[in-house]
């Protein structure tokens, strides 16, 4: 993603904008441009979902594997998230560029499902084997890097509730596990709990959701938050340079829980239509 | 370059080139084996003045001991380098990727004489470490490379793996064995891979085995290695430059192949077991 | 019975940042090429009588041993056709994403990349078609899918291109025979005046839905 | 007609060479992958889309990439395939046309224009590798102050006399040849001092709406692929007055002003 550089004269008008609650593009602060998602279109992979937003698109797919649990957790199953920014969406991201924001976004997400309830449902036989779900997250193009970790989430949500898993019998006597090759005897996840990240970024006084590659050139910096369908905040991290107020924070966060359950909402609605 | 195209052009409009030769002539071709003593096989092929060695050493493989199976291209080991002051990245990249590809792509020896047991039946593995080496780069590089890779697995003789761990314990560069020990092991080789080269000029010519000169003139270049054995083809790579149309570029693989299996039949190194060039 | 492709469908444009793009889908092997240039390019890397051509191939995991010699392939290829005179000292990066293999991935690659060099406006001497054959024992299959070529003893990758129809590249795996080589050359042949028609039937597309 | 790359634009021997095409052997060849153009007697191939062509006397409007002291330069950027160049002898420097510049204005260099300000400029020459050079001498170009920018592609902006407007809508209108698209409000007469003073002070709400309007009516066209001039931004800033501002970013609202564009601008022109 090339460095946007504005003039002043541009980021004064912008910021000027945002405290008056008039983005450039007629949005007010906490608007969303349009999303557009698509599920089931990677036939290699179990679960699939694409998202496209202004200047953003991001693939996701799973695959999954029997793997021996983690002897800790023994009824838990596993997630592991790959991510790839593509063809470095911009010449400058060349070689390394992009490999920070792939470890950032892989450890986020890794954080935020550690303790989801959809782990449990990835239990074969306990302690002897579980579903493994590998997440490969592919950016194919980026507008701004706040927006970015939250069109991830909703194309790892989707994929995850696109996602179909072979129903397994497991011989209760020998305790060998067959996988029938019906391909119609499967099972779907409870995405219901499935985190979704709300970036909020801030632009002089004020926070704002999605922004675009000039807003986020003239921000000071970004908070990220995973939410449950609750409504609740599982896990945060700072995004970015400046440094920020807790006092306004605390102001947010019924905010993020709003933009949050519309996400939840959205995602469901849309893979509801595009199944039926 | 300018100057260097009319030259050589004067010379195609007459039907020989810049070195005398015809266009579908090699250069001479003189080849030297057991020429690196610490090697278990090594050879040094000319043509013309391209310069390159191949030498072969036999190692005991403990990395490969916890894979499930063990593939042919597991026990082989390919280092290839261009001459360090001639490096051409680029170069390098492509002669590097097409011999790795031939090499380890292509089952061209049985690799069971690698595969050992030992008292406890324990498996054991040998790798084939290669190495290959440009001294001069006059052009056709490639040609020579695999002369060298064949003559030398030709020649190879290892002996069993026990004295090869001994060594290993205690390195004995000074004192090697006499090679007529009857406890050595060779390599049956399957397929005798034989490339010819050419070059492809802007008037229409093809140069068999172009120099360096006439490669840097040549709008492209075409390799195919034969194996000369079944005659069929184990690989045929032309990458990018000027077009051939279909009936030239049949025609040019026919001629290739009785070219190879011409120059094959001319080199008895590459064909024998070895033994007979040791005398 | 005229051997057939699989089904080509191609999006061109399909993202905003890139100068080009083309999302290519040969069956169910897809590629997605984007095109970023000509541009102003760091000395090191600057020639001052033409433009610099870099060719990046993503696979999709990371340890692809294939990575350089497609890189290769298809750069060679590419230097043959564009016209690199015409923009001295600018540099244009092709970078092709593997999104799924089901076989000829080499091919709709190249196809992929002239998509989205039409797509990006880079002047050309003409297009090319990269085409697909394996060979089994008895017989030789055009476009096979991932399960037909890993049956196969040996499979040549050709690239026409669109002038006189001549073979720009050609790249084997595995054995094959002279007359291995004739038969894909035929079939090759017939295959990319296919893949020419589809690029000008999907341009016209492209066209028609713009004016 | 369409033409791609190889395919013969005409074998008459008449016709000259225009962008887009090639001789092969004497037949005038398309390079590209568009529409034939012709003007006269020279044949051109235009594709949807390619980078700045930049023509002697084009305006454009372009952002300062970085300051070259050591050079007396800025080097621009224009969307075109080379960096743009701007000479520290191609600006009016405040205090006058005719000053002579000093070693102090060479150190001064990023005061004037410093990384990432926007310029608008005039093409003063083309290179002999294709790198264009502009100008500022002149009160209308310089450094540009509030506003918004827009990136379309460079073949949506015609060449017309003026690529100024003052929109009845009260907004100021560049619409550079590079596909650079400037909004900002109307610059009183006489204020513009070679650009370099900007005004910070913020702009009005209502003032802001108009802009953000106009700004999404110029995305909608171009993502139809509509040509850019003074008479569809303004017939579609009219038809857009059914909607919200914010509404305007909807793909769907967006074709829909945009067909209607079309539709009312053919009609006026049969009148």
């Amino acid at each position: 993603m090339a460095e946007v550089k504005l003039s002043e004269g541009e980021k004064c008008y912008l910021i000027h904008g945002i405290n008056d609650n008039f983005r450039i593009d007629g949005r007010s602060c906490w608007d969303r441009r349009e999303i557009d998602l698509e599920i089931n279109l990677l036939p290699s992979c179990v679960g699939s979902a694409q998202i496209r937003s202004v200047n953003c698109s991001v693939i996701a797919g799973v695959k999954m594997s029997l793997v021996p649990p983690d002897p800790g957790r023994p009824g838990k199953g596993k997630i592991e998230f790959f991510a790839d920014i593509s063809a470095n969406a911009d010449p400058l991201f060349e070689g390394r560029g992009g490999q920070g924001i792939v470890v950032e976004l892989v450890s986020f997400f890794e954080d935020s499902y550690k303790d989801c309830s959809l782990l449990d449902c990835l239990t074969v036989v306990e302690g002897k084997s579980v579903w493994c779900l590998s997440i490969d997250i592919l950016i194919l193009e980026i507008g701004s890097k706040a927006s970015l970790y939250d069109l991830c989430s909703i194309a790892v949500k989707a994929a995850l509730y696109d996602t179909r898993l072979p129903k397994v019998y497991v011989n209760p006597d020998t305790m060998d596990i067959e996988i029938p090759d019906d391909p119609f005897d499967i099972m779907r996840l409870d995405i219901s709990q499935i985190p979704v990240f709300v970036t909020v970024t801030r632009i002089g006084n004020s926070y704002i959701i999605d922004p675009t590659q000039e807003e986020e050139a003239s921000s000071i910096s970004s908070l990220l938050f995973s939410v449950n369908n609750c409504g609740t905040l599982l896990h945060s991290k700072k995004l970015g340079l400046g440094s920020l107020h807790c006092d306004p924070i605390k102001e947010l966060i019924p905010k993020i829980s709003v933009v949050a359950l519309e996400l939840h909402d959205f995602i469901e609605d849309q893979c509801k239509s595009l199944t039926s | 370059m300018e100057l260097l195209k009319i030259h050589h052009e004067h010379f195609f409009s007459k039907g020989i080139r810049v070195d005398g030769r015809k266009f579908n002539e090699f250069r001479d071709l003189l080849v030297n084996i057991d020429s690196i003593e610490t090697a278990d096989s090594s050879i040094v092929v000319k043509i013309g003045s391209t310069t390159v060695m191949c030498g072969i050493k036999v190692t005991l493989n403990e990395d490969v001991k916890a894979l499930e199976s063990v593939n042919y291209s597991d026990l082989i080991d390919l280092e290839i380098a261009l001459h360090p002051l001639d490096e051409d990245k680029g170069e390098r990249e492509e002669i590097n990727s097409l011999l790795v590809k031939l090499i380890k792509g292509n089952v061209l020896f049985d690799h069971k004489p690698l595969i050992c047991e030992d008292e406890d039946g324990e498996r054991q593995y040998l790798t084939l470490n290669i190495e290959l080496i440009c001294l001069n780069n006059d052009g056709n590089v490639l040609d020579a490379f695999i002369i060298a890779f064949l003559g030398a697995i030709n020649s190879l003789k290892f002996p069993d793996y026990k004295s090869i761990c001994d060594e290993n314990l205690h390195p004995q560069p000074t004192s090697k064995p006499s090679r007529n020990n009857a406890e050595y092991k060779r390599l049956n080789v399957l397929k005798f891979p034989i490339s010819i080269t050419a070059a492809l000029m802007s008037n229409g010519n093809v140069l068999v085995d172009p120099n360096r000169d006439e490669e840097q003139l040549a709008t492209g270049l075409i390799s195919i290695v034969f194996d000369v054995a079944t005659e069929k083809i184990i690989m045929i790579e032309k990458q990018g430059g000027t077009p051939m149309d279909d009936v030239s570029l049949l025609k040019h693989i026919s001629f290739s192949k009785s070219m190879a299996t011409k120059f094959f039949k001319t080199m008895p190194i590459l064909q024998s077991k070895g033994e007979a060039m040791e005398t | 019975m005229a051997p057939k492709l699989r089904d080509l469908i191609i999006t061109y444009n399909n993202l905003a940042n890139p100068d080009g793009s083309a999302l290519f889908c040969q069956g169910n092997t897809i590629v997605q090429a984007y095109v970023f240039g000509p541009v102003d390019v760091s000395n090191s890397k600057e020639r001052s009588e033409k433009a610099s051509l870099f060719v990046t191939f993503k696979p999709k995991n990371s340890y692809e041993i294939r990575k350089e010699l497609y890189e290769n392939y298809i750069r060679t290829v590419l230097e043959t056709i564009i016209h690199l005179d015409m923009h001295p000292r600018t540099s244009i990066s092709v970078i092709l994403q593997e999104m799924q293999d089901d076989g000829c991935l080499l091919s709709a690659a190249v196809n992929s990349a002239c998509c989205a060099l039409l797509d990006a406006g880079i002047p050309m001497k003409c297009m090319i078609a990269s085409v697909t054959s394996c060979i089994s024992v008895d017989a030789i299959q055009l476009d096979p899918n991932k399960e037909a070529s890993q049956k196969s003893d040996g499979s040549i990758v050709l690239t026409f291109e669109s002038s006189k129809n001549g073979i720009i590249s050609v790249t084997s795996e595995g054995e094959l025979t002279f007359d291995n080589i004739k038969e894909a050359i035929k079939l090759g042949c017939l295959a990319s005046k296919e893949i020419y028609d589809f690029y000008h039937k999907s341009m016209k597309k492209r066209f028609l839905i713009n004016s | 007609m369409l033409c791609l790359p190889g395919d013969t634009v005409t074998e008459d021997a008449d016709y000259m060479r225009g962008h887009g095409t090639y001789y092969k052997s004497k037949v005038l060849t398309s390079s590209v992958a568009g529409c034939i153009d012709k003007v006269n007697k020279l044949l051109s191939v235009r594709p949807l889309r390619t980078r700045y062509n930049g023509e002697i006397g084009d305006i454009v409007v372009g952002r300062v990439i970085d300051v070259q002291t050591e050079h007396k330069r800025w080097r621009i950027d224009t969307s075109s395939r080379l960096d743009t160049i701007l000479l520290l002898s191609s600006v009016n420097l405040p205090g006058g046309e005719l000053r002579r510049k000093t070693v102090e204005d060479e150190l001064m260099m990023k005061s004037f224009f410093k990384e990432g300000d926007l310029i608008s400029a005039e093409v003063q020459s083309i290179f002999a590798d294709g790198a264009l050079s502009v100008h500022t001498r002149n009160l209308k170009y310089g450094k540009l102050g509030q506003g918004v920018l827009l990136r379309v592609s460079p073949s949506l902006v015609e060449r017309r006399k003026t690529h100024f407007h003052n929109l009845p809508c009260g907004v100021h209108l560049i619409l550079g040849n590079n596909g650079y698209i400037w909004i900002s409000l109307p610059v009183s007469e006489g204020v513009e001092s070679g650009g370099f003073a900007i005004n910070l002070d913020p702009v009005p709400l209502a003032d802001r709406e108009v802009i953000s309007r106009v700004r999404n009516c110029i995305l909608a066209l171009a993502k139809q692929k509509m040509m850019l001039h003074s008479t569809s931004i303004n017939t579609c800033y009219e038809i857009s007055q059914s909607y919200q501002v914010k509404d305007l970013i909807k793909s769907k609202i967006m074709t829909e002003i945009a067909q209607l564009t079309n539709e009312k601008m053919k009609i006026e022109e049969l009148q």
